[in-house]
């Protein structure tokens, strides 16, 4: 371990170079029409024709990426149940947000990928490192449960991730082997303002109560 | 005010306790006792015709040939005008004064064996750090002063500097504080 | 269940019993701003306890450049206790040297001839004027605009341009010595000092302009580290402090010495906000009025000096001899008006040469002692207002 | 007499570990071959330099659109995708293609062409000429910043190193913070510490992937762009606040709490902000956000309405909050927290930080051209480069000049980036209270009744009728007076260079 | 094997849920739980976005669902890190064991 944190600089170096490969590489690529014969403006009601965001990803270069960014997940996730301090925890959980990030921009979710970036990794990551700078009495003070527990807790996710692995790989899933779909933020909005319009209010309903209740219960004495 | 006005309101007030007046000299003072000092710094402060507000300066003696320590108070009245109504007041019990502008000196002698002088901070704020900076360089302790402790050297500095017959160390905490020149004027 | 590891550490200062303030408890903090610090202007350590950015306590330690000059001034002649003298307010040099060389010419009783008297209020004006321009940047730079520092040094650079040519040296003149100055004012150098004083007097507005009516620095400073005017007289504070407090109290106005009392000039004092020429959000006593004190106080310095050159006599610039001055057996405690304050000099003879006993009042010294005072209760970003408001200057708090 | 003994000593030898040792090593070899050429001609390398960047950016522009529109565009098929390194054209299609599109010599100049068909071979010399960029632009911004706050403060700034003002100044700083230690204080957290520039670094560099410099300009033209961009400047936060906490220093923790506390507070209006333009344009895309403003600049979106230019001023006061830039340095307050979040931090990681911040710094002001001052497109409309000017090499080469391209974006990013350095050399500090205030109290509901009145106004003001009209010629011609003010103010100073540095004559010490 | 498909995105969002009930069972600070919940939450994201991949059919009803999820997991977080203040203001600490006020 001390020799790999010697040379923290290279490897980190190399991931840098790595990530940008990757997304180099990745499936964020478009190829677009001239500007002059796109729409200028996303008129209601109109969609943008499906192969004007035609994704170069092939499945090779796609499972290679996924096999990477799955990587990372799996480490950084793992690496959250092992560090000890919060604050290292959430710099994995930051990684863990970003790898899931990019895989929801291999599986053609654009919209959701960066959604992800902003909401997840851009702020609540920083709420949560809030929190901890202000309820941590210092940073040398831990919290730490017995061997057994941590024992026991292992067992039960073992289980438990078993138990998921065999019912996912024995249930035949209704699947299409077709390519990915992109989906446009017009696609979305339109979407969210028709369809979905119930859930979108409740939701905006819930996040002003829940910015009442936040703000009510960290106030002022 | 004149000096020996100052000085006759204090013999009418505290009689004894003033030991000696030199109105004569290039800055007169009174020299008052010990005991009744915090008495008559409150009185200074207070009184109508004193008003002795302000605390200019501590100066502390070393009287080696009479085997006494002194302490010297250097005061002035400052007039206090208010500027505004929004201004702050209070804090240190120190009254606006009508325009008086002059200035007296007190000086206390103690014993060099038993330096102790009762605190005036309490009465001038301003005496906290000239008392703790007396009590440094001269080691006078001040009764009652709420942080009686090295200002200037060195929470575990070792002697008074400014005593005449203060040896310097040769060295601190490892450090040499020698030079060839010190070495030869042992004096310093 | 559940066991809380506590890993210690030897420097860990913070007091687990003590409750703090305030809607979100956090925990409180002791911090050490300084002895390096950049705003500490010196080796002033302030040891703040903290509670998030709100400041609960903040007590200065003082004594990291203490050099006991007063036990070197009780083994040299005045005239060689001079330069040392340089050395405790290092931007004041000029007021230094003559607040030493009056209460000596005080005590020996020496006759100071007249335009020895003129050259030493010129070069102690020009000093203040150098001064608080030094105070002026650095507040400045205190405040996060290092724009306005620059303009002021490059001001100050030609006083000390002045100052090296008539004495050669740019910092620690030990110019003004016991009974008169030690050279003759070299050629012209009134007229180059003339047309300094035309090129200085504009700027003034400028940095007005730049600083002083910013905004942002007046969010910054009206109504921040508010010292009343009676707990100013209360604790000693003197010079633009005590002024800002709202307290006319100026010695060269009050009690002149020298020939203050030939000239005309206004003592300017911290004014309640709304009055001229001063922002509404401005206390008697705040920040901007100390700051402001300064400002207004540098074209009051210029006042003077114009009145000097023009009253400037002819006459010889030096009492006589400087060595070996006989001090009489009694003691003198002289006051004057330093740009941080009151500088106080307490000398005692017994007869020698050499004085029994020297004590320096100096004005940073009582000055900062009102911190703790100010600053509990206010914002970590206004300890520097605060600090810098109040102008020290380390070698003169520590001596 | 006794001999001073000097209880510490200065630490051995300097270590060099990893990338920094080869960095380094690098570093030093190439400083050593260059600096007696530079030595000898410092002026005619700079502007050598200078041209040399001007052309292969003009070259690049003109294979790239080149490739584009002719090679991959019209000639091959583009639904065709052989391989997964994009398409392949073989050297007779491409020889086709340039004579189609009227290439002189379409016989030799097939070879150079031919690689550009790949995709990854564009991306490759797209994301090397990324990275150049970014590695160019903090060096220069830092000298630059340096001259104006010299001119600023009536002093010259940087003149030695490398001849002509100092110009390769930020090279041999950088060189030297190469060769600093490397360095981490006791007890802080090593991984974390070491961590945090890099996810402050990052970021700012991947921002860079979605921000088009031109309609071809840009390196993934993305959907989501503006999304992509704003959560990337929201992870560099990230960094800062790591760096904070990593130092085991407490003013560095000071630091990373306001970083924390004032992207808390300035991310709402910023966002905000931005989605006044989107509202305009009806996308997020930032490339189509930009094609619309195309039409002089009565068209920019800046001086559409009173709600976009009040958007505008809005984005830009919480874009210099975002950078950690005066008036809003608080995080690295130099005058309370010594250095704030970097108090630690020396050498190579620290210069990480400020590349990360200069680079920060370059992106906001191209977001705010971008989505309000006309993106690439000059104050001149494109209808009269149509009307002029035909579809030859040339005449693209003036349009590109005159009208629309990179270094229009350029140029109006270096202006944005000069009223930063400018406000930052000006203003004084706000002190933190007064930044959240000024973000939650002031800016968040400004943004709001602006929100509303932008949607308000799009519903029911008509587009080019009297009102709509009314006010954006207003807030053009206003809009136009006001640059040309600020221009003009710069160049007055920049004229007045030597008056406005006071110089008195006074003669030296008496008798020498 | 190589080429992925539906199950390997199914299986890494498994192995992420597993990660984060293992990480709310261990932890005794709130804010480490409220990791281990966002955790889990994107384990079900990954696992929407993936059947709406893979799905036959248009639409995308597995992104809809999963920005919802954000959304939710967004809010929840403040009010979590509301309620750790709220703990940590009344217990002086937020070790999740000493809340137990209510134990009976």
């Amino acid at each position: 371990m001390k020799t790999l944190m010697r040379y923290d600089k290279t490897i980190l170096a190399g991931l840098l170079l790595a990530a940008m490969a990757c997304c180099s590489a990745s499936a964020v690529a478009q190829d677009y029409p001239d500007p002059k014969e796109r729409p200028e403006r996303v008129v209601e009601g109109e969609a943008v024709p499906q192969d004007a965001y035609r994704s170069e990803v092939t499945p090779v270069v796609e499972s290679v990426l996924f096999y990477i960014f799955g990587g990372a997940l799996l480490l950084s996730a793992v690496g959250l149940c092992i560090c000890r301090d919060v604050v290292r925890m959430a710099t994995c959980l930051f990684f863990t947000l970003g790898s899931a990030a990019v895989l929801y921009l291999l599986l053609g979710a654009f919209f959701l990928g960066a959604i992800q970036l902003i909401v997840y990794a851009g702020g609540t990551l920083i709420l949560l490192v809030f929190g901890v700078m202000l309820t941590n009495k210092s940073p040398w003070v831990r919290f730490d449960c017995k061997p057994a527990e941590m024992i026991a807790a292992a067992g039960v996710a073992i289980v438990l991730f078993f138990g998921l692995a065999t019912m996912l790989t024995t249930t035949e899933w209704a699947q299409s082997t077709g390519e990915a779909r992109s989906t446009t933020v017009a696609q979305f909005g339109k979407a969210l303002l028709t369809t979905y319009l119930v859930p979108f209010e409740v939701a905006s309903v819930m996040l002003l109560v829940v910015m009442i209740a936040a703000a009510y219960m960290a106030r002022q004495e | 005010m004149a000096p020996e006005e100052v000085c006759d309101i204090l013999k009418e007030r505290f009689g004894a306790a003033v030991l000696d007046a030199k109105l004569d000299a290039r800055r007169p003072y009174v020299v008052v006792d010990v005991a009744r000092w915090h008495d008559i710094a409150l009185f200074l402060r207070d009184d109508e015709r004193l008003q002795f507000n302000m605390l200019e300066c501590l100066s502390a003696l070393d009287l080696l040939e009479d085997n006494k320590l002194a302490a010297v108070y250097d005061m002035f009245s400052v007039p206090v005008v208010i500027a505004s109504a929004s201004t702050v007041v209070g804090g240190s019990g120190c009254k606006s004064t009508p325009l008086l502008r002059h200035h007296m000196a007190v000086r206390v002698e103690v014993d060099r064996d038993k330096p102790r002088i009762p605190t005036v901070s309490d009465v001038w704020p301003a005496a906290d750090w000239h008392e703790r900076e007396a009590f440094d360089m001269m080691g006078i302790v001040f009764d009652n002063h709420p942080d009686m402790t090295r200002i200037l050297c060195p929470d575990d500095w070792e002697g008074y500097p400014l005593r005449k017959d203060y040896e310097f160390p040769l060295e601190y905490h490892g450090i040499p504080a020698t030079t060839e020149h010190t070495l030869t004027n042992p004096k310093h | 269940m559940a066991t809380t590891v506590i890993e210690t550490r030897p420097d860990v200062l913070i007091d687990f019993d003590k409750e703090s303030q305030g809607d979100v408890r956090t925990e409180e903090m002791l911090i050490n701003m300084g002895p390096q610090h950049p705003a500490t202007h010196g080796v002033l350590r302030v040891v703040l306890r903290t509670d998030g950015e709100l400041i609960l306590e903040s007590v200065p330690h003082i004594g990291y450049l203490h050099r006991c000059a007063e036990k070197i001034g009780e083994n040299l002649q005045p005239y060689q206790f001079i330069p040392y003298t340089d050395r405790m307010d290092y931007l004041a040099g000029m007021n230094n040297n003559q607040a030493y060389a009056i209460a000596i010419e005080q005590l020996v009783g020496i006759e100071v001839p007249e335009r020895a008297l003129y050259i030493r209020m010129i070069f102690a004006e020009l000093n203040r004027i150098a001064s608080h321009l030094v105070a002026f940047g650095t507040y400045g730079l205190d405040m996060g605009a290092f724009t306005p520092f620059l303009y002021s040094f490059r001001e100050r650079e030609m006083i000390l341009d002045l100052f090296e040519s008539a004495c050669g040296a740019r910092l620690t003149y030990s110019y003004i010595n016991v009974g008169g100055v030690h050279d003759d004012l070299p050629d012209k150098f009134l007229d180059v000092l003339l047309e300094y004083l035309d090129y200085f007097e504009p700027k003034v507005a400028e940095y007005n302009q730049l600083l002083s009516y910013n905004h942002i620095f007046v969010k910054r400073t009206a109504n921040v580290g508010v010292i009343s005017a009676a707990d100013a007289v209360g604790w000693a504070l003197t010079g633009p402090v005590l002024r800002g407090s709202g307290v006319n109290w100026d010695l060269r106005k009050s009690t002149p010495y020298e020939i203050y009392d030939r000239f005309e000039f206004d003592v300017p004092v911290g004014l309640p906000g709304g009055s001229e020429g001063v922002p509404q959000s401005v206390v008697v006593g705040d920040c901007w009025c100390r700051y402001m004190v300064r400002v207004l106080e540098m074209l009051q310095s210029c006042r003077i000096i114009r009145q000097a050159i023009k009253q400037m006599p002819d006459g010889p610039h030096l009492a006589g001899k400087l060595k070996n001055l006989k001090l009489p057996d009694d003691e003198i405690y002289v006051e004057i008006e330093n740009p941080r304050g009151q500088l106080g000099f307490y000398v005692r003879g017994d007869g020698s040469t050499i004085p029994a006993r020297v004590k320096a009042r100096g004005p940073s010294f009582c000055n900062i002692s009102i911190l703790n005072h100010v600053g509990s209760g206010c914002l970590l970003a206004d300890i520097p207002a605060i600090v810098g408001s109040i102008d020290i200057v380390m070698g003169e708090v520590d001596r | 007499m006794t001999q001073m003994s000097v209880p510490w000593r200065p630490r051995g030898k300097v270590r060099y570990t990893g990338l920094s040792g080869l960095i380094a090593g690098f570093a030093r070899a190439i400083y050593g071959m260059a600096a007696p050429v530079v030595r000898a001609f410092p002026g005619s390398i700079l502007l050598g330099a200078i041209f040399t960047v001007i052309l292969v950016g003009w070259a690049h522009f003109l294979l790239f659109e080149f490739a584009d529109n002719h090679l991959i565009g019209a000639d091959s098929n583009i639904s065709a995708v052989r391989g997964f390194l994009g398409a392949e054209l073989t050297l007779a299609e491409i020889e086709n293609g340039l004579a189609v599109a009227g290439a002189p010599a379409p016989g030799v100049l097939q070879y150079a062409f031919y690689p550009i068909q790949f995709r990854i071979v564009r991306d490759l010399l797209s994301a090397g000429g990324i990275l150049g960029f970014i590695s160019v632009i903090p060096l220069y911004t830092i000298w630059w910043e340096r001259k104006v706050a010299g001119r600023i403060q009536s002093r010259t700034g940087p003149m030695r190193v490398g001849g002509w003002h100092g110009w390769s100044q930020s090279m041999a700083d950088g060189i030297k913070l190469i060769n600093k230690e490397d360095f981490v204080p006791d007890h802080a957290d090593g991984v974390l510490f070491r961590l945090a520039p890099y996810v402050a670094f990052v970021p700012a560099i991947l921002a860079f992937f979605a921000l088009p410099f031109g309609t071809y300009w840009v390196f993934r033209e993305l959907d989501v762009a503006l999304v992509f961009i704003l959560a990337m400047l929201g992870i560099e936060v990230l960094g800062v606040i790591l760096a904070g906490w990593a130092s085991n220093n407490k003013w560095s923790v000071y630091g990373a709490m306001r970083e924390a506390c004032q992207m808390v507070s300035y991310e709402i209006p910023m966002g905000m902000a931005l989605l006044i333009p989107v509202m305009a344009v009806g996308t997020l895309s930032m490339t189509e956000i930009g094609n619309v403003q195309g039409d002089g600049w009565t068209s920019w979106i800046v001086f559409r309405n009173p709600f976009t230019f009040a958007a505008a001023v809005v984005y830009y006061v919480a874009a210099l909050a975002s950078c950690k830039r005066a008036p809003f340095d608080l995080p690295e307050s130099e005058s309370e927290l010594v250095s704030g979040f970097h108090t630690e931090y020396s050498g190579f990681r620290w210069s990480l930080f400020f590349f990360g911040e200069y680079a920060a710094m370059f992106v906001v002001s191209g977001l705010c051209v971008i989505l309000f001052l006309g993106a690439w497109h000059s104050p001149l409309p494109m209808s009269l480069a149509d009307r002029f000017l035909g579809d030859d090499l040339l005449s693209r080469a003036a349009k590109g000049l005159f009208f629309s391209g990179p270094l229009w974006f350029v140029l109006k990013c270096v202006w944005l980036l000069y009223v930063q350095i400018w406000i930052r050399w000006t203003l004084p500090r706000i002190r933190i209270d007064q930044v959240l205030y000024a973000c939650i109290q002031y800016m968040l509901p400004l943004m709001m009744v602006i929100l509303l009145g932008h949607t308000l106004y799009e519903l029911l003001v008509p587009v080019h009728g009297i009102v709509w009209t009314f006010f954006n010629i207003a807030l053009s011609v206003i809009g136009g007076a006001v640059m040309l003010f600020l221009v003009s103010i710069a160049c007055y100073g920049y004229l007045n260079r030597v008056k406005l540095v006071g110089w008195l004559g006074v003669e030296t010490l008496p008798g020498s | 094997m190589f080429i992925v498909g539906l199950t390997h995105y199914l299986i890494l969002a498994a192995v992420l849920f597993c990660c984060g009930v293992f990480v709310m069972m261990t932890k005794r600070n709130a804010i480490g739980i409220l990791m281990g919940v966002e955790l889990v939450l994107n384990s079900v994201n990954v696992n929407f976005v993936a059947f709406d991949r893979y799905r036959p059919g248009g639409g995308f009803d597995g992104q809809i669902a999963a920005l919802f999820v954000i959304v939710l997991a967004a809010a929840e977080a403040a009010v979590a890190v509301a309620i750790c203040m709220n703990v940590y203001k009344n217990l002086n600490t937020i070790d999740v064991d000493r809340g137990d006020a209510l134990h009976g």
